[in-house]
């Protein structure tokens, strides 16, 4: 059996393992490089094949399938880098829709450079689109029940501007607050959600 | 970017269902409400108006209006629904529309205001619970390829409950199809 | 019925019709496994008289207890349909990013989106290829550095079953060609529900006298 | 076929037995039991699945059914499906079979797997519809990947109309990210 491919499918692995755990795991840049590197020999591999072809035709029949394999490899392994790539640039997205323009830090050490590259970008043309539209669309994910909500502090957090003015995060107090202030809150895990007031 | 943008969540449906107009009877003198979606009012105490049942609740929690209870939100009414509902296994019968969201609405926040609360919300579990039985009975005896299915008074909240699970099986139930299709036209045509 | 009663109502006869069409538009563009024509016109009053709506609310400082409490259920009242908005736009948005290398390749497509979201589907294709690239498309060998050959350009399932309602008697739809099944159409009547597959219906979904549950 | 489909890219990755029609060159170390550098005609060996597509496509090979498809596990699957555990045959037993269609040309194998899926699809729904939250990890341990997903799907849908009867849906909650994360420092500072 060839180990063909074989690196790529254990980084799908990996990957699928931290997505089954809601992480994001580690950008596997050596695996990564590993891979492109098994790519490079493929093509060399198929180049040696082609020169053998021209070299002595009589033997093209014979050599078709080792060109066939070699180069189902190389399309193998582009495929499963691509797949890895886009699962993590979905989980960017998320990132960027579930925390806003601040994910934490511990999310944003598992970025490659061009993954928070990506990330800065992405965030720049939503922005754009948000305001072209003239509607923050990360906000208000959930229907809204009332004008206000009970949260109770989770941490220590302080001061924090909102779109309604300065409130004051301190751990175990209750507050009511905007419904739209709150989202963002309660999904930065600064906050919890007590009930809704009207039900 | 996520999935869950590409569905229904149990709270938007009840949140559709909000808008569906019930009367009120206010406590208050208040001038007409220009909404963007229509008029509502003018309120003034003891004299019934119609409000969207997300309004009718807001102003129940603050205590400014009782609810009347929607004519079919009545014992009598639901138990006939009920032995209706028993009588037919092949079929869902014709139920108000959105009535799932709406009696647990409404029995939440004007249980006051509602004749025998306890004893409808009984029987409005019992109905969930037959047609919910029907719709899984449904489901389980679909089989191969049906050109379609149908599910006349499935209600938007039943649909959505049970949604990803029948979709994602007709899919399937498709594919084997067509594959087992595709099979037999390709093995015939070898020699 | 008691909704049909409930119909004549005064209440209902003042119903912006707008409203009740962006809800039927965001329901059907969540459950649609494409996407479907923008609704510039409706989004953008709705939008317009939202906005100025909720402007002249915080511009009014009114310490009369009545006017206060009427206007917290204008704001309640602003709050949903921004929501529906905001929910719709999102809902597109997903597709979008989903299917952009598809959407941008057909005009028919292309013509469904809003100028605003043509232009994000540009920058997002160019920020995917840019990315792709530069992690490892350039560093592998010319003839396998394309993101668009055959099969690689994720489009939207047409095949999928979804939930529908019939609005108006449409007669036979052929569901199936006939080699697949025995049966192959079905009689749509006004008031039918069905669960069934989106391809046959898309141009009835487009016209209105199907909408998607 | 979804080109970005993990699923669908390790369940490529699955090996199928077959005979090279001809020689084949400086394929030797495809064959780990043959030390030569080329592959003989008629030289039978297991090659993954991504493998196999292009080489028919050249009729360079003859493609044969994996063991998990021969005619005792068939039988087995006809006798009594429901009781089988698929996931340990395969994790992509129908997607593979499916895949294979156009290989093996084998209408008796379409038939079977269409069978199985319908006959073991009603314990799927049954088990989406009942098992709670813990068991469910358990309950699908049985179970193929096709059919997970239809798990998952049906589970989760449950799982979140529970969750509105039960009046919490209107909570908001953190994003399953830095939930896991708190969940697993307080785990830590227990030990």
């Amino acid at each position: 059996m060839s180990r063909y491919g074989a690196r790529a499918v254990e980084l799908l692995k990996e990957f699928r393992r931290s997505e089954a755990n809601f992480l994001i795991g580690p950008y596997n840049e050596d695996a990564v490089r590993r891979i492109v590197q098994e790519v490079d020999e493929l093509y060399a591999e198929c180049l040696r094949i082609s020169e053998a072809m021209k070299r002595t035709p009589e033997e093209i029949p014979a050599l078709t399938s080792a060109l066939t394999v070699h180069h189902s490899a190389m399309q193998r392994n582009k495929r499963c880098l691509l797949a890895y790539l886009q699962a993590r640039v979905l989980q960017i997205e998320q990132v960027r829709w579930d925390f806003g323009q601040a994910p934490p830090a511990s999310v944003r050490d598992s970025y490659s450079p061009f993954e928070q590259q990506y990330m800065s970008q992405y965030n720049q043309i939503l922005q754009t689109y948000m305001g072209s539209v003239q509607c923050t669309l990360t906000e208000d994910l959930n229907p809204p029940k009332d004008l206000l909500a009970e949260v109770r502090c989770l941490t220590n957090e302080g001061e924090i501007v909102t779109e309604n003015g300065t409130i004051v995060l301190r751990k175990n107090s209750t507050l009511f607050l905007r419904r739209s202030d709150v989202d963002m809150l309660i999904r930065q895990g600064l906050v919890e959600h007590v009930h809704s007031t009207d039900r | 970017m996520a999935k869950r943008f590409l569905e229904f969540t149990a709270a938007e449906v009840e949140f559709l269902a909000e808008d569906t107009i019930i009367t009120i009877v206010p406590n208050f003198q208040m001038d007409m409400l220009f909404f963007i979606s229509g008029t509502v009012g003018p309120f003034s105490p003891s004299l019934p108006v119609q409000v969207p049942v997300w309004l009718a609740c807001t102003l129940k929690t603050r205590k400014r209006c009782s609810i009347q209870a929607p004519e079919w939100l009545d014992v009598a009414y639901l138990s006939a629904k009920l032995d209706e509902e028993r009588m037919f296994h092949d079929r869902f019968i014709e139920m108000p529309e959105h009535f799932m969201e709406i009696s647990a609405m409404l029995l939440e926040c004007a249980s006051d205001d509602i004749r025998n609360a306890s004893q409808l919300r009984g029987i409005i579990e019992d109905i969930c619970e037959i047609r919910y039985a029907k719709a899984r009975h449904g489901l389980s005896i679909l089989q191969d390829n049906p050109v379609a299915t149908q599910v006349n008074n499935l209600s938007l909240m039943e649909i959505n409950s049970i949604r990803p699970f029948f979709i994602h099986a007709m899919n399937e139930f498709r594919n084997f199809a067509q594959t087992l299709q595709a099979t037999r036209i390709r093995a015939n045509e070898v020699p | 019925m008691f909704q049909d009663d409930l119909d004549d109502s005064a209440f209902d006869a003042e119903l912006n019709n707008d409203v009740r069409r962006l809800k039927q538009s965001w329901l059907n563009e969540k459950n649609a496994p494409e996407i479907l024509q923008f609704e510039s016109e409706l989004v953008k009053d709705l939008t317009d008289n939202v906005q100025t709506q909720i402007r002249q609310l915080s511009e009014i400082q009114s310490s009369d207890v009545m006017t206060a409490f009427a206007n917290n259920l204008k704001r309640m009242e602003y709050d949903r349909l921004l929501f529906v908005i905001r929910s719709y736009l999102r809902t597109r948005l997903t597709k979008i990013q989903r299917h952009a290398m598809y959407i941008l390749s057909s005009a028919e497509m292309r013509q469904r989106l809003s100028p605003e979201e043509l232009r994000f589907t540009h920058s997002y294709v160019t920020l995917s290829e840019q990315h792709y690239s530069n992690s490892c498309l350039h560093d592998f060998p010319e003839m396998i550095q394309r993101l668009d050959e055959k099969g690689m350009i994720p489009e939207p399932d047409l095949q999928t079953h979804v939930f529908c309602k019939v609005m108006e008697d449409v007669g036979d739809v052929e569901i199936e060609r006939a080699d697949v099944s025995g049966v192959n159409s079905v009689t749509l009547l006004k008031g039918d529900q069905f669960l069934l597959r989106y391809e046959p219906i898309r141009p009835l979904v487009a016209n209105g006298s199907v909408v998607l549950l | 076929m979804a080109y970005h489909d993990i699923d669908e890219i390790l369940m490529e990755q699955e090996l199928v037995p077959v005979a090279f029609k001809t020689e084949a060159k400086w394929l030797g170390h495809l064959d780990p039991g043959s030390a030569s550098p080329d592959l003989p005609e008629g030289a039978r060996l297991d090659i993954p699945f991504w493998m196999v597509v292009n080489l028919h496509h050249q009729d360079a090979i003859e493609v044969f059914a994996p063991k998990q498809y021969s005619q005792s596990r068939r039988n087995a699957l006809i006798a009594e499906a429901t009781s089988v555990n698929l996931n340990e045959w395969s994790s992509y037993y129908y997607r593979l079979g499916l895949r294979l269609e156009n290989y093996l040309l084998d209408v008796g194998l379409m038939q079977v797997l269409q069978q199985a899926f319908i006959d073991r699809y009603r314990n799927i729904l049954d088990l989406s519809q009942h098992s709670m939250e813990e068991d469910a990890t358990d309950a699908t341990r049985r179970l193929d990947s096709l059919e997970k997903k239809l798990f998952n799907a049906g589970h989760a849908a449950v799982a979140e109309f529970r969750m509105w009867k039960r009046n919490e849906h209107g909570r908001m909650s953190a994003a399953s990210i830095v939930s896991q994360g708190r969940k697993r420092k307080a785990e830590r500072s227990n030990d």
